[in-house]
């Protein structure tokens, strides 16, 4: 793609320090198109996906008109949010009240850069990569809080203080559980974590399989996850039956669909964080270790990353349909006296874990005394 | 074509962040105001520590002073929001023309 | 592993007090004296077990320390909480925990009724506590910690029914009394402490160190310590002239008579005597005090024992003599006799007290031996023990009290601070016990049963609880006397020969001929049973003859009656000369010194007065000016002052622009 | 180092210098003070992407975790739970801001001529590695006591600022224990606010 992007710029009659400028910013919009064309696909998908599963766990059909299997009703749905009145309330403070979904939506689409899709696909490698998505989504709280405040609307403002409320509470558990994965490939770096991970059958090296503190960590994050992205059963930001539609009540049109595109998006994160960490990435089970052709290889390896997230955000959608919403004070309950403090002693135990076996995990030690 | 930035544009740039986070701290009425003022401040000195950071320091201790200059600082905007709010609570006003109880 | 258990000793009955003052009001009876018995028999017991490690060693290795904390460390000068065992303090434990044990049993039967169950068991228990840290300490100071503290519990037991005012006055006295003795004690202490740390700059009051560095002090001030000593052994120990108190220390319940006052904390004097004996074969005047003021107290002791009517008074006068006794022995130098004495004389006295506990609880509290008689049929028992007691310290042949007791008179006669005067008086002494002791017996056991109807329906004999330590010391007041045997008897002195590596400070009393000693045991036999005999005719026989000799000598009988009109004495002319001299003191005090006081203030007011007038008109106008002007100038400068932390601010910074543009430009 | 990297270093640097700047005047110049918060979120992370730039990526991702997540939300409740946004007049009396004005342009001299003539020592050129290893080995290294330090510092501060701002509400919790004068406290409680 870079020397196709280099040969079409060349092609131009400019300086040369000019050409390789535009051939980077170039380089950074197209890759940033194609992330963003693909997410957006998913995000369409997905709400769509929402729909179906709801309805079978309702027993009813769900979507089922536009396209074969109702397929293409994400497509209709974004026509029809495009094409309708973009209305700003009178009282609104109008900057805010615009600023705020595009915000959201950048954010979030913003943490989907430093995944690692497979073994040569990412968009940005980063060093820091956990800690950056972590410290995208807490951003995601800032610009919540922006809308909330700018919609001028109490209902919209008791939302956004629940939001703030929820995301920086249960960003400690799921931090606390990140660390207990992270300390034992000792890098932040997405790519060396899932290469951490390879090896064995394929799945034996899960970090999530690695000791009973990570096990247990991933449970932790799973939970705390689901709450920071505002789903049932934790989505009292958004409560219909208390606060209206919370932070985004006074939101229609393309400005409503943006925030909800970000809720998909962030499910995606979290659900690929959690697949980086703990379930071991894009690693091929059982087969890793055949031989294949360099692109196939990459194409199952972005199969199987995308498979194992689209089974954590089937899992989400499950439970949204599944359980009752949890009250205010059940839910800061949850995050205080629970979750906190158990992957604090959880990553405490993971600590020595690793300090006493070396970061060993728990097949190894098995494989070991079967060998001997 | 732009020239290479060197270390005193970075110095530049956050000499200009501090004056204005003077200004703001000089001039704002609001208590939290005040506070957003100082935060450009300390802002400007992190940028201090890590352009000196990269630039003549060998290792990256600069960037372990910014480090815990921003604990500091969140510290620090931790207890000044509670000052401010327990002055609130017992004056109904974060004004600062009107805190002047110390008026000689 | 025994030594190191030493400290649990004295800290059992600690325990068992603490409990007992603290809960014991809600525990159960059967509960509380459980716990008071079995922590004094756990401290026997393992006294016994000390005993019987210290045996195991060899004669001249038998002592050891069990230190447990440094108490006060000052540089050289250390305190150590240890207790140290040898033989002598492993006598005294065996006999203060098991003479204790058997008390303590005794009180079960004897407080049932009680409203003060617990408080009395927990006092119990404390003093054993302070005994046994008295004869258990390897140093003086701690040693004076014990001292003081059976002298606090016997206070609190003489007082123990405060509801009569009497025995709240008895307590007092004994208190003051021992105060008085202690005086003496510290002052004596302090003296040797100080001498030697300044002559030679050993401060330390361990025995050990003490007796090994004895010999660099020089003997006047032995001399002087040694009597300073006997001054506070003479309060604990109730000898002339601080006695007085012991007999009025009958208040208390008898059982803690028979404890206290008889066979444990009266005898501390003698074991500090004892245990001191370092000191004293260096001072021999201050031997020859002790050894004639404790015959003087055998002697005229006695001699008042004869005419009381009360059971218990007439044991207490017989304790102040038998303990005169024990004087004698140590005051000749004979130490291991003073001891064998205090051990015989702590069964037979413990075992008569609490035979007339016995006898008191059957008459219902009666005390007067002319209430009494014809005890014997109803209190088989109780007499039996009685007149086996007796029998001992009367100093007939084969109970114990003959063998210690002709120890010390033989010691007496031969020993070069002792002589013919001392051994006599001890001598008429041992009539004078024969007779009143045998009058007791027959005036309380034999003869017509003289109490009032009602009283005589009521007697009965003691329970088991009573009757079982009754026998025990029976027993021991038997056959304790037996490890004693002289070795005229052809057999080793075992009781002497164990005592001896504690005694061995290169004094001993000379021996004298086999023949001596058996004609000097012979006047013993004689003197007991002359009295037993003359007490027989005139209580038994002749019963008229004892109110027609009270007629015919009026004056004497009053004189003994009344104790020799000593309390009288002291109440007047030593407690009203205080009193006198208080009056004048105070007197003085406000004439001439409130006077002298007076006068220079009312001076001080008038130059006060003066000095006022100046610093009004002069210094005030001044500091007025100053103050003035500081005023007027800060209300230009507050002006300044807006109290607006963003103006201060501004001038910060523009000052500190103006500095920087020093330094840049 | 290629002379296209150093062009984009220029740009992004003009382009963030841009950003930070803009804002920082927004947040002292605005009227209304909740944009003035938000315009702080611009400022910060503009400095984020400073530090970034300057190869600092960790400092850079922890700028915005604690700065963005946790310093400016602190504000915004800040100015939420005390605000008469609409109604005080944010600025100062004409005289200080006059003053103010004069502070920080002296102040901005200041730095400036203290800044741009001296000849710094520099080390030459340095490659971006990743810092966060380095990082913490030095802060569980080197610089163990301050890390500790600042930890207990954290704490503290935690817990002072609950304290200040919990103790008028203790005051009415225990009047709401329920004891009998429970309620009169209550009523002339609220007579002195209003």
């Amino acid at each position: 793609m870079t020397e196709l992007i280099s040969r079409i710029v060349g092609g131009l009659n400019t300086p040369v320090f000019l050409t390789r400028f535009l051939v980077t910013v170039l380089i950074m919009l197209v890759s940033g198109a194609i992330v963003l064309g693909i997410s957006l696909l998913y995000e369409g998908l997905a709400t769509y996906a929402e729909r179906k599963v709801a309805g079978d766990i309702q027993a009813r059909i769900g979507p089922n008109r536009v396209g074969p299997y109702g397929l293409l009703q994400f497509v209709a749905d974004g026509v029809k949010l495009l094409l309708k009145e973009d209305i700003i309330p009178f009282y609104a403070d109008k900057w805010l009240f615009i600023l705020a979904p595009y915000i959201v939506f950048t954010v979030s689409f913003a943490a989907f850069v430093p995944l690692s899709y497979s073994d040569h696909i990412a968009v940005a490698n980063l060093n820091v990569g956990v800690l950056y998505i972590i410290a995208i989504s807490s951003v995601v709280s800032m610009a919540i809080l922006m809308g909330a405040w700018g919609s001028n609307n109490k209902w919209s403002l008791f939302g956004g203080m629940r939001a703030v409320a929820q995301i920086v509470s249960y960003e400690i558990p799921i931090v606390l559980s990140l660390l207990a994965a992270i300390i034992l490939p000792a890098s932040m770096n997405m790519r060396d974590i899932i290469v951490y991970q390879g090896g064995g059958l394929g799945i034996f090296r899960w970090l999530v399989f690695n000791n009973p503190f990570t096990f247990l960590a991933f449970f932790v994050y799973f939970i705390a996850a689901i709450a920071e992205v505002n789903r049932t059963p934790f989505d009292i930001p958004e409560a219909e039956s208390e606060i209206v539609a919370g932070y985004h009540t006074e939101y229609t049109g393309m400005r409503f669909a943006f925030f909800f595109m970000a809720e998909y998006g962030d499910m995606f994160v979290v659900s690929a964080i959690a697949t980086t960490l703990f379930l071991g990435g894009w690693h091929l089970p059982f087969i890793g270790g055949i031989s294949m052709p360099l692109w196939l290889r990459d194409v199952l390896q972005v199969a199987v990353f995308f498979m194992k997230v689209f089974v954590l955000i089937y899992l989400m959608m499950w439970i949204r349909w599944t359980l009752p919403r949890l009250r205010v004070d059940q839910l800061m309950e949850l995050c205080w006296k629970y979750l906190t403090p158990i992957a604090f002693f959880n990553l405490i135990g993971a600590s020595v874990w690793v300090l006493l076996l070396h970061g060993r995990g728990i097949y190894d030690i098995i494989a070991r005394i079967i060998v001997h | 074509m732009l020239s290479p930035i060197s270390l005193q544009d970075y110095l530049i740039l956050s000499g200009l962040l501090f004056s204005i986070g003077v200004f703001g701290v000089l001039t704002r009425k609001n208590a939290i105001a005040v506070l957003m003022g100082v935060e450009l401040m300390l802002n400007a000195a992190n940028i201090n520590l890590v352009a000196f950071s990269k630039f003549i320091d060998r290792g990256i201790q600069g960037q372990i002073f910014a480090l815990f200059s921003i604990v500091i600082a969140a510290a620090e905007v931790a207890v000044a929001l509670a000052i401010v709010i327990a002055v609130y609570k017992t004056t109904r006003t974060i004004d600062l023309d009107k805190e002047d109880s110390m008026k000689g | 592993m025994i030594e190191h258990m030493i400290w649990m000793i004295p800290v059992l009955p600690l325990t068992g007090a603490i409990i007992n003052l603290l809960i014991g009001k809600r525990l159960p009876r059967r509960v509380v004296d459980s716990i008071a018995v079995g922590s004094i028999s756990l401290s026997f017991v393992l006294a016994v077990t000390a005993y019987f490690h210290l045996i195991s060693l060899p004669a001249d290795q038998r002592q050891f320390t069990d230190t447990v904390y440094t108490w006060i460390g000052l540089g050289s000068f250390q305190v150590n909480l240890a207790f140290l065992i040898d033989p002598l303090s492993a006598v005294m434990i065996l006999i203060v925990s098991g003479v204790g044990s058997v008390i303590h049993l005794y009180s079960v039967g004897y407080m049932h009724g009680d409203k003060r169950y617990s408080r009395y068991f927990a006092f119990l228990n404390l003093f054993a506590f302070a005994m046994l840290l008295l004869v258990l300490s390897s140093s003086i100071l701690l040693m004076f910690v014990g001292w003081e503290g059976v002298g606090l519990c016997s206070y609190l037991l003489i007082g123990f029914w405060f509801e009569k005012i009497e025995n709240a006055r008895a307590g007092m006295k004994a208190f003051v009394v021992n105060r008085i003795g202690d005086f003496g004690f510290i002052a004596g202490f302090l003296l040797l402490f100080t001498t030697l740390g300044v002559k030679t700059g050993i401060w330390s009051l361990d025995f050990s160190v003490l007796k090994s560095n004895i010999a660099l002090v020089p003997v006047a001030v032995l001399t002087a310590t040694g009597i300073m000593l006997f001054v506070g052994a003479t309060g604990k120990s109730a000898q002339i002239p601080l006695y007085v108190w012991l007999p009025d220390a009958m208040a208390g319940p008898t059982p803690v008579s028979a404890l206290i006052h008889a066979a444990t904390m009266v005898t501390a004097g003698v074991y500090m005597i004892a245990r001191m004996n370092f000191l004293y074969v260096l001072a021999p005047d201050a031997l020859r005090v002790i050894a004639i003021v404790g015959a003087l107290t055998a002697f005229f002791a006695a001699t008042i024992g004869l005419v009381q009517n009360d059971i218990k008074k007439v044991l207490a006068y017989s304790t102040v003599s038998q303990l005169g006794y024990m004087f004698i022995g140590v005051g000749v130098g004979a130490f291991s006799a003073g001891i064998f004495h205090l051990m015989t004389h702590a069964f037979f006295k413990a075992l008569l007290f609490l035979g007339s506990g016995s006898v008191i609880h059957a008459m219902s509290g009666e005390q007067d031996i002319r209430k009494m008689g014809g005890l014997a049929k109803k209190l088989p028992v109780t007499t039996a023990t009685f007149i086996i007691a007796t029998l001992a310290i009367t100093g007939v042949p084969g109970f114990a009290g003959f063998f210690s007791k002709d120890d010390i008179l033989y010691n007496a006669y031969v020993s070069p601070y002792g002589g013919t005067f001392i051994w006599l008086l001890g001598v008429l002494g041992a009539v004078l016990t024969a007779f009143y002791m045998t009058r007791l017996v027959l005036l309380t056991f034999y003869g017509k049963p003289r109490m009032d109807h009602h009283t005589a329906e009521h007697i009965h004999e003691s329970p088991k609880t009573m009757t079982v330590p009754l026998l025990i010391l029976a027993v021991l007041s038997a056959a304790g006397g037996y490890i004693g045997m002289p070795e005229v008897f052809g057999v080793h002195n075992v009781f002497a020969q164990f005592l001896a590596p504690v005694f061995n400070s290169g004094f001993a009393v000379p021996e004298g001929s086999h023949t001596l000693e058996w004609t000097l045991m012979g006047v013993s036999v004689l003197a007991a049973f002359s009295g037993i005999g003359g007490a027989y005719y005139f209580y038994a026989v002749n019963t008229e003859l004892p109110a027609r000799m009270a007629q015919s000598f009026r004056t004497a009988y009053a004189w003994l009656l009344n104790k020799y009109y000593v309390d009288e004495f002291y109440l007047k002319y030593i407690v009203g000369g205080v009193l006198k001299l208080n009056t004048i003191l105070s007197l003085f005090d406000a004439r001439i010194i409130d006077g002298a006081v007076n006068g220079a203030a009312k001076l001080g007011k008038k130059l006060s007065d003066f000095d006022g007038a100046f610093d009004r008109i002069v210094v005030d106008g001044a500091v007025n000016a100053v103050g003035d002007g500081v005023v007027s100038a800060g209300g230009v400068l507050r002006k300044i002052q807006t109290g607006l932390v963003q103006n201060y601010l501004i001038f910060a910074i523009l000052g500190l622009a103006l500095l920087l543009s020093f330094v840049l430009l | 180092m290629s002379v296209t990297s150093y062009t984009i270093q220029a740009v992004f640097f003009y382009l963030f210098s841009a950003v930070i700047i803009g804002s920082a005047l927004m947040v002292v110049l605005l009227r209304n003070i909740v944009r003035s918060a938000f315009a702080l979120f611009f400022t910060l992370s503009g400095v984020a992407g400073i530090y970034i730039l300057l190869g600092a990526d960790f400092v850079g991702v922890t700028q915005v975790l604690i700065y963005i997540g946790g310093v400016l939300i602190l504000i915004v409740f800040g100015v939420m739970l005390t605000h008469n946004v609409y109604s005080v007049d944010i600025f100062n009396k004409l005289g200080t801001l006059v003053m103010g004005t004069i502070s920080a342009i002296v102040t901005f001299t200041i730095i400036y001529y203290s800044v741009k003539p001296v000849n710094w020592l520099f080390i030459g050129f340095k490659p971006d590695l990743p810092t966060a290893r380095p990082i913490g080995t030095q802060l569980m290294g080197t610089f163990l006591l301050p890390f500790e330090l600042a930890s207990i510092l954290l704490v503290l501060a935690m817990v002072g600022a609950a304290y200040l701002i919990r103790s008028e509400v203790r005051g009415t919790s225990q009047a709401g224990a329920g004891d009998p004068g429970n309620e009169q406290r209550q009523d002339t409680a609220g007579k002195k606010v209003h």
